[in-house]
């Protein structure tokens, strides 16, 4: 991360013209992929993604907990999602990030409710622009509520980072790149807990405090547009 | 095909579709050789060189390109090089994996890149930027995201939409971007056999029931590019002939509808 | 393909001395695999293949279907089989030409016959010039019916295609590399059903009609090579 | 967190370790913040390019540094490479297997690794043998060999203090070999939850118990340069507030104590 | 050696076996030292630029070379390269799996290759086209078609032949075809331990029933160039440098026989 | 192997001043490794070498002999243990290696005495200076003592070669790598068995007896040292 271009204008917006504490808009769509138990897509920014969840019994019959359900996210991005062309498989970055968010459905997930099952996330992002794993976890926890898996709240996830000295909400790609950290955070709304934080830059403490709140008051924006897609699709049920 | 001993079609529904199917008329009230509402949205993935998003009724594809720069194969230095990979994506269907591709998706993927090679719909020739060493490289990734039959032809629509739209970097080398040159358009329209008949754009559960898949892809100037028989099964001399008439009858349709 | 090479002299003959509709010359010899339940071995031209079957019992259970047997062909090269020194291991090419190759012996072998029971049958290409796939077929059929399989009819293969800008039988390594098209065909003689066809190149509707014409013709030859292989070992086997 | 059936820790002995770390104290008698023996052994690997042994309790891991010149990555042409890799070796636990690193082997790397390059603990601006050509690449090799525990911040220590007494082969290019240019002493604190409290330096029985890791890496700056939530389990704003100032005063102890 | 439980050896047919052997007399009447009936097919695949199936009763190998111009290894510039793979290929047992080499097939490649490696039978600086930049490159590689013991000889075999009628392609750098410069002809003679006695050639019956097994590889110059133990067992050095004499005779005569 | 260098010097001695039956200095520890059921360190001259030990039922049940113990021993190089660095894992060498410690290995153990286990033996090269194989299952057999696994003896191994036209015991790296041959053996030292032989090179037969017997002298001096490794643990041991 290195700051040789100017990020923030004189006018103190962002080079894509938004506040520092603006979010790009978001849109859910809940049942995009026809053969799984649930699915999600979200388009957040430029970023586009969707995730589609089977509930099963683990397999084979060894690998099953008998209490409990096992959870496997797996992040994967397409061919053309990227710049320069992705090759297809998992490499350290993705695997890295199926695991964290794995981890942060697990916190979320009612696991005892589902004994000798899995829960099978695929995560796929077709177009990424900055933030894909916090918008992936917050379509994947959309697309396991979709798959009628008992959860204590819907996961949300968002990031703030550091560019021009300026601590902001939402990186864009080039305050991604250029910028002086990036911290992904996600949390359940209700009890306001943290389920996933990443952080690699340089921020102080007390930046690292500006960032946190900047987030935890972008959140109830981000849940009501959850609620809002499993919404939309009951009441479309409800209607036919 | 995927395989799903949860799903499998019931003797009585097999019969029933069967039955029906011999009476000129699909479970879903299709005629035998009437495809599922085709819905192609072009330019779904605005960052690559070219894309489409095709559904055939729930079968969900998508194709993207990346066109970058790359040394040509040692046989052929003169030309530039296309890469088509299918995914069958382990969301888009119960039994499919993650890893490395399945025979499946690697036979469906070097049907779709015949038809398009073959047919000679892009011309590489124009994609050389110094021979023998440095070429146009088109990657056409195409992921399947929902599984509900006939792959090959929807594929092969996002694939050629997606190469229509798509556009040469050559601002990278200091000229101008540049439209890729097409010069055909190749249409696949697969066929299974479902008891004595032949049916178009198979369903899932229609797949599941069939006992013989054909594959004929051809172009405006009404010839054969490539041709497949795939799964177990087999076929008359007569079958493929009237196979090979109902492919250019609608890949003449299809190409009118989508390709004007 | 490409046509800038002469491939049909001016007396209709084609490069090596073949009239458009001649075949190569075919030799199958059975038994050439002391270790498996049957094998055959072909010379088709210079094409040099070996099959080898064995039948066992589907391992691990799971994987066993209990009304049928399954068939699992894998086509081989060896790396001294072809221009360039072949890597070991499958690739995309041979991937597919073993499912197609699997997909025609299931088609004919009496799957029913053997419930639980899994037919592996190893082809090895030990010297490749054009053809192989179908070669192979033709080869893998004897080597099943030599391990005893029930199988409803031999598999017989066959090229056709079209090299400057005529139909000919059997296409030659030349034929191949610089013809205008390739059609693979299988089929069984008792009922002239087809198990196995591509076709890449261009042809119109009626040099489709011409090229399998011409096969079918061929097939008889073919086959009666086949069912001398097998009779020759049973021969053999009652004068000991 | 390796999961070992065997050695699964019985629910009463769980209790026990609850209800001392409660009060305070933990089963071997340390303070809550308290970290095992630190036993650093520098240049254990005479042969390589730099190396330490270090050992927290009975955790013990080996980092060793190759250094060979290599192309740089085209997006940063006037910059060395650095590689770092950790192996869980499977004789360092008895659920580790042999092959491809693990989730959590990467997720470990990546952690160590993201602590040392944020920190700009090596300026690798001063790697550059010939601008986007030829610079040195320096990779760092982590084995676990036995594994009881807290390994983030036992190979951030190994490597660190690697990395510290690396020496470049400037001879190699008829030049002097020169010490690798450090900036910065980056060391990472990892701290569980176990009930409402938070532990530092865990043995391995307490991860197991453990319901959260947060692993925060600082320098001698004061600020943060990389963070990790990790496991299943949540954590509260002020416990991730409270474990920043344990990492701030433990990194500057163990800076003072080691890296002086 | 394949491990088949189908094909286990009876206890009885076992002891029959060690008694006969005892005697002097293997099962299938050969003396001790006694080698099968040797097959050497030279040219085997005319294509190849060197080639040769050789069948020791059943046992049943096909050696073929490729050789192509390529990068020499950075610490031998001057020096052309040999490869060589031996394939265990899965129709010639039925415990052989496909997928890349097992432990056996490594062991056997390595032997046969130091075999001709160390006997320095090959110049390999005589293959070089442009020092440290190009050279020949020599793909031995092997098939195992049907495994019925001692593959390492057999393979040796095949490779000496091959290599023997090999022409290195001079013709595609506008030179002349020239033959391969051979300087030795190795012979490998494997022996395996069975109660006390050592046996050659074992069929694979022989080698499921035997303890230990030992490979002895010397050339015309009657020194020893490779030496490998093999399998689960034990050996005197009495019975090494008895090995080691019965390897110089079989040597000496198969030379006299297949490579005047 | 070339003989350029010189590597004899005039007085007789070799390059790092060792007689030419003069062994490296060797030190063996145990108990190296806490999780493991047993474990061992070697410094062998320059070599850096850990071996630990697992004992526990073979799994998956089917691969387990119902009479015998499997044994598996990995030999694995560390990416800073040679010259340069090495990839993580394994390649033909270190397969070939662990192949033919496995056996030496499983020729000692008494196998019966373990049914339906699995001896696995993980080999970790730290720092490799000539003499890895032999030294890996010098330690690597006092590990598996040290796991209380039942053997018949101790293995010890040992190189001899030739450099400089003398026999020499003990290879140093500059032996290995410029000198005309390597033998490495290992034997059983209360029957004098041999598990382990291999050679590579050129030498006669007198020359391949005169190496025999410098290992063997040599054989009891190591075998001391692994015998003592084992002993000072449970003076220990006793003395707590």
């Amino acid at each position: 991360m290195e700051s040789n271009i100017k990020l923030i204008t004189d006018d103190g917006l962002r080079l894509d013209g938004r506040a520092l504490n603006e979010m790009r808009p978001i849109k859910i769509q809940t049942g995009v992929v026809e053969k799984a138990d649930g699915s999600a897509y979200i388009e957040w920014g430029a970023n586009k993604i969707i995730a589609a969840v089977y509930v099963r019994e683990a397999y084979p019959k060894h690998a099953q907990n008998i209490d409990r359900a096992i959870v496997k996210a797996r992040y994967n991005m397409s061919g053309y999602s990227v710049e320069e062309r992705k090759r297809p498989g998992p490499d350290r970055r993705t695997m890295e990030i199926s695991k964290v968010i794995t981890e942060a459905l697990e916190s979320t997930i009612v696991l005892e409710k589902l004994p000798r099952a899995e829960v099978d996330v695929f995560i796929q992002v077709l177009e990424a622009d900055a933030g894909t794993r916090i918008a992936s976890l917050t379509t994947a926890s959309v697309a396991v509520a979709d798959a009628g898996v008992p959860m204590r709240d819907l996961v949300v996830g968002c990031t703030a980072g550091k560019a021009d000295g300026k601590m902001v909400l939402d990186l864009s790609k080039d305050e991604d790149n250029f910028g002086e950290a990036d911290i992904p955070m996600a949390i359940l709304p209700r009890t306001k807990k943290i389920v996933l934080l990443q952080l690699d830059g340089k921020v102080s403490q007390e930046e690292f405090d500006e960032a946190t709140s900047m987030m935890m008051n972008a959140i109830p924006r981000i849940s009501e547009i959850q609620r809002n897609a499993l919404m939309s699709k009951y009441n479309v049920e409800e209607g036919e | 095909m995927p395989m799903d001993s949860n799903a499998v079609i019931s003797e009585i529904r097999k019969n029933f579709m069967l039955e029906s199917i011999k009476n000129g008329k699909r479970l879903d009230g299709r005629p035998l050789d009437e495809y599922r509402e085709i819905k192609i949205t072009e330019n779904f993935i605005p960052k690559s060189a070219g894309s489409a998003m095709v559904e055939l009724g729930n079968t969900k594809v998508v194709a993207g390109l990346k066109i970058e720069q790359g040394e040509p194969f040692a046989d052929t230095p003169d030309k530039g090089v296309i890469l088509l990979n299918i995914e069958l994506l382990p969301m888009a269907f119960p039994t499919f994996e993650s890893g490395p591709p399945s025979e499946q998706a690697i036979e469906y993927s070097r049907v779709v890149d015949r038809g398009i090679r073959e047919s000679k719909m892009i011309d590489t020739s124009k994609l050389v930027i110094e021979s023998g060493k440095n070429v146009w490289m088109i990657f056409v990734d195409i992921d399947v995201l929902n599984y509900d039959g006939n792959i090959i032809d929807a594929c092969t629509l996002a694939a050629v939409t997606a190469l229509k739209n798509a556009v040469i970097p050559g601002s990278k080398l200091g000229e101008k971007d540049f439209k890729l040159p097409v010069n055909a358009t190749p249409v696949a329209v697969t066929m299974w056999k479902l008891g004595d008949e032949l049916i178009c754009d198979a369903s899932l559960e229609e797949e599941q029931v069939s006992t013989g898949r054909i594959t004929v892809t051809m172009s405006e100037d009404n010839n054969i590019h490539a041709m497949q028989k795939g799964e177990i099964g087999e076929f008359s001399l007569e079958e493929i002939q009237k196979a090979i008439k109902t492919s250019s009858n609608i890949g003449n349709k299809l190409r009118e509808k989508y390709f004007r």
